[in-house]
């Protein structure tokens, strides 16, 4: 089914071949539950009159990005997914610094578009048409360097879109400021088209490049997982926090895909099927849990008017059900059994491992293995950032009136959020029955799997079944709970908690950043935190009346990388401004030097 | 008998009764710019369908691209002369323009529209220059009708500029005479276009190339390319908006007109790549000197008017890319920056009517004050900056295809343009997002600004259907126009 | 046909010697009557040319000379310059003598420019051409150096005369429609220009276009 | 081996291994005790410790929630199914055919983030900052240690550690090379960590300030802080038998006959361990948490050479 283009023999056609569906179905099952959770939402939210309108135009334009034949299609569906959803993200456009971070995301997609559109058209100009079937069918053969050029380009146009270090910067701005289902929606599937195009670039059109091309998606993979979930462990507002974690999962995507793009340059099918399945996998998992987290933050947002940690607690008296759900989204980005999260970390391992086994030279062999290690601690990590998230937020005493007034999220909220939990559950459970969904849909990447059981099955190599551990682990905690009863009943007292003699206060409690003190100190010569203390003395004596504390990290990124290049724009662009300085003589001078100029080169 | 003298006399008659009849001089200008426009749509279209006419004894002579640049006009002059009814109502309440000076307005409005249409119909290159003259003439007064200083110090320097200009243009003429004189014998034909575009195989080399080289500084003046433009900001910024929409959206492209025909001269006399090359040169010169004044700006009609400078740049770089696609895109791209430039610049002029002043920093809250004009300028210049889904992008998309598969210049080219899109982009959305969200200021101005939603929603409307899908009419007109401009390599 | 030849090239150098002199000169009355001796000029150089070559519309263009550029232009100089209280020409940009190096070079660039245009059988006048050329580039510099808005009006005025003298010698004339057409526009350009003029006096009360200067940016 | 002999297997895999482990602790504090000269508690004491905890009521803080109340039970959960990982005994371990070293590590992060948030429930700040230093110092340990099992894996053909020890048991004297060396030292640093040892957390004290895994446990008290307290030495004694298992896996059982060959150098191995561990603590003294960084960096910087000299050297 296709239509006449703009362009003289240009037809926008579809296609849907089965990493399309794959999409596809992450795009409208999540769309779905945040739509649930949007109507349920609304009372809390003051959308402009069009956000719903926009809300649909932006699940369609995603899904026509997904299932678009042609290039022109493509890039038709992927600028207008990026301008509703700055629209969408200009939602309450009152503070000057939601304007300001709309307009940096839309010029900085705009920006990656500029490169993929030059990807395109370096790829068109080979194959001598926008179809994406020309490009599969006739493997795009084009000179090596070319062909790196088309990688970079694609890789740093589908990086930007996706949240990849250094091109993440957008990212941790627009989500907290977007609407809770707007964000559930960007964090959790529109960053994954961004992996959806890469994968198409590098598996589909381009044919097997050199290794290193796999080696940088592994080192930025690698990079963005570590630096995501650092600055995510640094930040008090739940949103950013969570889109923090964005960028760190897209870096264990990343992982994955990196795997896949050596394992195919240096020939070995196997790696290449189990590093594509832990990466699809990954954006089922992270689009589920993701969203989840982030509705139930829109859930605290509704229901305490903030999201900064340190003024909540206790919610999980008031908000049981938000709890809940939240604990099983922590539990599942933390990649903590039995949960999605876990089964597609343990798979990313694992295709790290059998790269590091299988790959020919040593060199190629010890950079997987060493992204391993940052995969580890990109877990812990992770463990610690979501302890502090739900247990400051959830657990003890109220930290501000607010909180201790806040009310259970709407039923529909609730059940879009429960809709979600069990999927992180069953997405665990039942991660074989997934793994060969994703194997049929996507022959390449057909992940090695015994019945249950996933692993290469090979001697000695690691095994795992979701349910079966699931089970083992429940059944000894029921044991460890029963055994002891042998020795009789015995009762339990409730009393204060214990605070040195003195009636348990919310001050006495953990905040956040106490509680991400030890790892920000760990940790400070890549975060750099800054604090500035100032204590205010009582007039004339040199008592303390009050101190004032305050920290943050340095926007490294931001500042180095993205004021720097902006500001050099606008101060070259300030100095250029003086050419047209209003006197007429000078731009005669102007049309005599373009006259002289011409004369000579017409000679 | 064709209907194509009809397009100059039309505006001549009702010129003249303005001239007479000052006080009805508004309705019989919309009359005439709406009858003008029926008539312009008709010869445009048979124009394209059918093979290049003759009319007035040899007088006129129509192909596809000249039909385009009429069609162009055609549209723009009715929209800006619709929309002057209401902006000059506005600006006699607000005493900006005296009552007696309104019949006045009206003349000058419907002579230089006659003067746009002489351009693309006159068949001899000579009394194209002439007609270009003329229209640089009328519309000088009118950059001046706002009795301050500014508008003043506008046209004069509109003027210096395009007099010197249409001087250095009169002078490459001169020589093309030359040159066709001495192949085509004696005759009043030499200058003819149809005659000159048969056999420019046999004009002389040498002349051609400096008559082209002095042809394309004269009327790339006129026509606001890079760096003969610095009169374009001050013109367009202090013109009254329906006069910056006539420049803009019409001017801009007969001057264009005028070097795609010397181009097409010289590619036949000396082969395709001495003009392309200029050509190509001074469209990458225009979208790099716009972008520094796009991102540093204090004046919206400024902003637009460096805007229109990028976007000639970028036809320019087209016709330059040349090949079938490369082109059709340049057609394409001149409809649809004449059609996108004068809903931004009646936005922008409804807005500047509503605030009284167009200094970015004083306009705030626009979608508040006046949602339809606001909705108009950023969905506008997200259409006009080639953000997808609209037509703009589809132009420019084929424009950087057409280069990418061009020959190393064209690439060059084509990233230029990529990149220059992508920093006005950023520019543009800037300044335009301040003025249409923020808080808006108490004390605003009325003015009135009737069928907004159509000024508004008609040309986006357009711009979005054609950014998805071409009617058949007109995409065989834009190949009809490709076929025009085909130069053999 | 020969004796044509050297007087059209004995008229071309001194209709250069005019502007030369032009760019000396500081007064504004006098630059008036320096053009209307280059439009004296002009004319000859038509009539010659008419002459020799006995074309009809030759004689039209040397009439049509006389009547627009020597009369009717200047006529409406005078009239701006009567409305005007002050008839130098303030300081101009450049000191009169580097002025007249640079109308030198300027004449030097001219020549080598158009000098490879050997016209072979045009009308045989060796140096029309790059005289033209150069007198166009001697108007703009006049207009880029001087400050008054009149002195900047008589410099494009000498550019036309340049480009019309090209038309002259080139091709024997150019059609006479087109002469006519371009006669009309340059009537009309000296009429909208002096209306500007003297709109700009009465705002600024002075013709010195030092204080345009505001459109920045 | 049929399905009840599997099971029946597991059931002395597990119980042998939460019999021993207060005994194990009772063995360490009494090394020590002996080499700082003091006579120090009878072996046994850990057992009538817990037995007395396990019968005694518990006193349950007031703003305490249900992760409070099912803290106990998952932590042991986990720690119990982590045991059934390693080989201890037969050379199968029960759950090798289902999991393998990197369900281990996850199950051991599911415990710490249960225990930790536990931790926080009570909102006391003891607990707060014994959660914050128990994460801080995972998120540098579980690289280390999981570098050490990619060093073996890469070595044993994959990430099973039973196939892993009965590699390096047919492998025989190999196992003794450089690079496993640095392995073991960087593994024995992360088994200090992970089982609160002296130069990074002190397990016999009692001064809130100074206790990271103690710091959670505060609140807890009767039954199911005894069920907390015999679940962490069952963890150390699962992180005994995983340096045994990975670098001494010499007399594991491969035939039902060496049962008691497999029993007795198991015993064996956790006395060796027991004396290296007592000589660790009694000789370094508690490292400021600001230290511990620096001692696990080293742990990982070995763990990489280790990698690197399998990987490069091979």
């Amino acid at each position: 089914m296709s239509v006449e283009g703009p362009l003289p023999g240009m037809v926008l056609s579809w296609q849907l071949d089965g990493l399309s569906l794959f999409f596809a179905l992450v795009v409208l099952s999540i769309s779905a539950v945040t739509t649930l959770y949007a109507i349920g939402h609304a009372r809390h939210q003051h959308g402009f009159p069009g956000s719903g309108l926009l809300y649909a135009l932006f699940v369609v334009a995603m899904l026509a990005v997904v299932v678009a034949g042609d290039a022109f299609t493509f890039l038709l569906a992927w600028e207008t997914m990026s301008l509703v959803s700055f629209g969408l993200v200009l939602t309450d456009h009152r503070r000057a610094s939601v304007r300001e971070t709309a307009w940096a995301y839309l010029v900085m997609s705009h920006a990656a578009t500029a490169f993929v559109v030059g990807a395109f058209l370096l790829l068109a100009r080979t194959t001598g048409s926008l179809v994406f079937a020309d490009w599969t069918a006739r493997a795009v053969v084009l000179d090596p360097a070319v062909a790196t050029l088309v990688f970079g380009l694609g890789l740093v146009g589908f990086g930007t879109k996706a949240g990849m270090i250094p091109l993440h910067v957008w990212l941790p701005r627009a989500h907290p400021v977007a609407p809770a289902h707007v964000s559930a929606l960007m964090s959790g599937v529109m960053i994954k088209l961004g992996i959806y195009g890469l994968v198409r670039l590098s598996f589909d059109w381009l044919a097997p490049g050199p290794a290193w091309w796999g080696a940088i998606v592994l080192t930025l993979g690698a990079t963005s997982a570590v630096l995501g979930v650092l600055y995510a462990l640094m930040q008090h507002d739940l949103k950013r926090l969570l889109a923090y974690h964005s960028v760190e999962n897209i870096g264990i995507i990343l992982l994955g895909i990196g795997v896949a793009l050596v394992g195919r340059s240096q020939g070995l099918p196997a790696v290449v099927a189990i590093g594509l399945a832990a990466a699809l996998f990954h954006v089922a998992n992270h689009a589920a849990f993701k969203a989840l987290l982030f509705m139930g933050a829109g859930a605290i947002d509704g229901a305490v008017g903030t999201r900064e940690i340190e003024r909540l607690g206790g919610l999980i008296r008031r908000m049981p059900l938000t709890a809940l759900c939240f604990l099983i989204g922590s539990a599942a980005i933390s990649g903590l059994p039995p949960l999605n999260g876990f089964a597609s970390e343990w798979l990313t391992f694992q295709s790290l491992l059998t790269l590091g086994r299988s790959a020919a030279e040593p060199h190629t062999a010890l950079l997987p293995l060493l992204a391993g290690g940052a995969l580890a601690l990109t877990a812990a990590l992770a463990v610690a950032c979501f302890v502090k998230a739900f247990g400051v937020s959830f657990l003890a005493l109220p930290r501000s009136a607010e909180a201790a007034a806040a009310r259970e999220a709407g039923a529909l909220e609730l059940i879009a959020m429960a809709i979600l939990a069990l999927a992180c559950i069953a997405l665990g459970l039942g991660a074989a029955p997934a793994l060969s969904l994703i194997g049929q849909l996507v022959p390449s990447a057909a992940a090695p799997l015994a019945g249950q059981t996933l692993g290469l099955g090979s001697v000695g190599s690691g095994r795992l079944v979701v349910p079966n551990v699931a089970l083992v682990l429940a059944s000894l905690a029921a044991v460890a709970v029963v055994l002891p009863r042998v020795l009789g009943p015995v009762r339990a007292r409730v009393a204060e908690t214990w605070a040195c003699g003195v009636t348990l206060q919310p001050i006495h409690e953990y905040t956040a950043t106490a509680f991400a003190k030890p790892i920000r100190l760990m940790f400070r010569d890549i975060v750099r935190p800054v604090r500035d203390v100032g204590i205010v003395h009582r007039a004339g004596t040199r008592f303390v009346a009050s101190v004032h504390y305050r920290s943050h990290i340095a926007p490294v990124f931001e500042r180095y990388v993205y004021l720097a290049i902006t500001g050099r724009l606008v101060a070259g662009a300030r100095v250029v401004r003086r050419a047209q300085n209003g006197s007429l003589q000078t731009y005669l001078a102007y049309v005599f030097a373009a006259v002289i100029v011409a004369l000579l080169i017409a000679r | 008998m064709s209907l194509a003298p009809l397009l100059v006399l039309v505006p001549l008659v009702a010129a003249a009764t303005c001239a007479v009849a000052a006080s009805r001089a508004a309705a019989v200008s919309a009359m005439a710019a709406s009858l003008t426009f029926v008539v312009g749509s008709i010869v445009a279209f048979s124009s394209f369908a059918g093979p290049p006419e003759h009319a007035l004894y040899g007088l006129i002579y129509v192909d596809a691209l000249s039909g385009l640049v009429v069609l162009i006009i055609a549209v723009v002059a009715a929209i800006a002369s619709l929309y002057a009814v209401a902006y000059v109502g506005n600006a006699v309440r607000a005493e900006e323009i005296a009552p007696s000076g309104v019949g006045w307005f009206y003349v000058w409005i419907q002579l230089s529209i006659a003067a746009m249409f002489a351009v693309p119909l006159m068949n001899n290159l000579g009394l194209m220059w002439v007609a270009i003259e003329a229209t640089t003439l009328t519309t000088a007064l009118l950059v001046a009708f706002f009795r301050r200083r500014h508008s003043l110090e506008a046209a004069w320097k509109y003027l210096m500029l395009g007099a010197v200009g249409l001087g250095f243009a009169l002078f490459g003429l001169v020589l093309t005479y030359y040159a066709a004189s001495h192949a085509l014998g004696e005759a009043a034909a030499a200058l003819d276009w149809d005659q000159l575009r048969a056999n420019a195989g046999a004009l002389d080399g040498a002349l051609m190339r400096v008559a082209f080289a002095l042809v394309l500084i004269g009327f790339g003046t006129k026509a606001g390319l890079a760096p003969m433009h610095t009169w374009l900001p001050d013109a367009h910024g202090e013109a009254p908006t329906p006069v910056s929409v006539l420049l803009s959206g019409a001017l801009l492209n007969c001057a264009l007109y005028a070097i795609l025909r010397f181009h097409l001269l010289a590619a036949g006399a000396l082969g395709a790549s001495f003009s392309s090359d200029l050509l190509l040169g001074l469209g990458v010169i225009s979208i790099v000197v716009a972008v520094p004044f796009v991102l540093v700006q204090h004046d919206l009609k400024r902003l637009l008017a460096y805007s229109s400078v990028e976007h000639m740049g970028i036809v320019a770089l087209a016709v330059g890319i040349g090949g079938p696609l490369g082109l059709f895109a340049a057609g394409f791209h001149m409809f649809n920056h004449s059609v996108g430039k004068t809903l931004l610049f009646v936005a922008a002029g409804a807005l500047g009517q509503r605030y009284g002043t167009l200094r970015l920093s004083r306009l705030r809250g626009a979608f508040e004050v006046a949602p339809v004009p606001a909705l108009g300028l950023v969905i506008g210049t997200l259409a006009i900056t080639g953000a997808p889904p609209f037509a703009p992008f589809a132009s420019e998309f084929g424009i950087a295809q057409a280069g990418f598969a061009g020959r190393p210049a064209a690439l060059a080219g084509a990233v230029v343009l990529l990149a220059g899109s992508v920093l006005v982009f950023g520019g543009m959305l800037f300044h335009v997002l301040s003025v249409v969200l923020r808080t808006p200021p108490r004390r605003v101005h009325a003015a009135s600004f009737p069928f907004a939603a159509g000024f508004v929603g008609l040309p986006l409307g357009v711009l979005l259907v054609m950014g998805i899908w071409l009617p058949p009419p007109i995409r065989d007109a834009f190949i009809a126009v490709a076929g025009v401009l085909e130069v053999v390599r | 046909m020969i004796g044509a030849a050297a007087v059209v090239d004995g008229l071309a150098i001194a209709l250069l010697s005019v502007a030369l002199f032009s760019v000396a000169l500081r007064g504004l009355v006098s630059a008036v009557w320096l053009l209307v001796a280059q439009s004296i000029l002009l004319a000859f150089v038509a009539a010659t040319i008419g002459v020799s070559s006995g074309a009809a519309h030759m004689w039209a263009a040397a009439l049509l000379t006389l009547g627009v550029r020597t009369f009717a232009v200047p006529a409406v100089l005078f009239r701006v310059l009567g409305a005007v209280a002050l008839k130098r020409e303030t300081r101009p940009l450049l000191s009169t003598r580097s002025a007249l190096i640079l109308a030198v070079g300027l004449v030097l660039v001219a020549y080598v420019a158009a000098g490879r245009l050997e016209l072979s059988d045009a009308f045989p006048a060796r140096q029309a051409l790059p005289v033209s050329l150069a007198l166009t580039f001697i108007g703009l510099l006049l207009m880029a150096t001087r400050r008054k808005a009149i002195s900047q009006l008589i410099g494009l005025i000498t550019i036309e005369n340049g480009v019309f003298l090209a038309g002259l010698i080139a091709t024997l004339g150019l059609p006479l429609f087109v002469e006519i057409g371009i006669f009309f526009d340059l009537l009309v350009a000296v009429g909208v220009t002096a209306v500007l003029t003297l709109r700009i006096n009465e705002q600024f009360d002075t013709m010195n276009t030092d204080l345009l200067r505001r459109l920045r940016g | 081996m049929n399905e009840a002999a599997n099971v029946g297997l597991a059931v002395i895999h597990i119980s042998l291994l939460v019999a021993l482990a207060p005994g194990l602790s009772g063995v360490i504090k009494r090394m020590k005790a002996v080499l700082q000269g003091r006579r120090g508690p009878p072996v046994l004491q850990p057992y009538f410790d817990l037995l007395k905890l396990l019968r005694k009521d518990a006193v349950v803080s007031e703003h305490a929630t249900a992760i409070f109340r099912w803290a106990p039970a998952v932590y042991a959960g986990c720690i119990a199914t982590a045991a059934l990982l390693v080989p201890v005994l037969w050379s199968t371990a029960p759950l090798a055919a289902w999991g393998d070293a990197i369900v281990l590590v996850g199950l051991f992060a599911l415990a710490r983030f249960v225990l930790a948030l536990a931790g926080l429930d009570t909102g006391s700040a003891f607990g707060g900052m014994g959660s914050s230093r128990e994460v801080a110092v995972a998120a540098l340990a579980e690289p280390a240690l999981l570098l050490v099992l990619f060093a073996v894996a890469w070595r044993t053909g994959g990430s099973d550690l039973s196939g892993a020890s009965s590699w390096i048991i047919a492998d025989g004297v190999a196992a003794f090379a450089p690079s496993q060396l640095l392995a073991l030292v960087a593994l024995v640093i992360v088994v200090i960590a992970e089982t609160g040892r002296v130069p990074v957390d002190n397990p016999d004290t009692h001064l809130e300030l100074t206790m990271i895994h103690e710091g959670m446990l505060l609140e807890y008290s009767g039954r199911p802080l005894g069920i907390l307290v015999w679940a962490s030495l069952l963890k150390q004694i699962v992180l005994f038998a995983l340096v045994a298992a990975l670098f001494f896996p010499f007399g594991i059982a491969a035939t039902p006959s060496e049962l008691p060959v497999a029993l007795g150098a198991f015993v064996l191995k956790l006395g060796a361990l027991a004396v290296v561990m007592s000589l660790v603590e009694s000789s370094t003294a508690k490292l400021r948490i600001l230290r511990v960084p620096e001692l696990l960096g080293a742990a990982s910087a070995l763990a990489m050479l280790a990698l690197v000299a399998e990987v490069v050297v091979g």
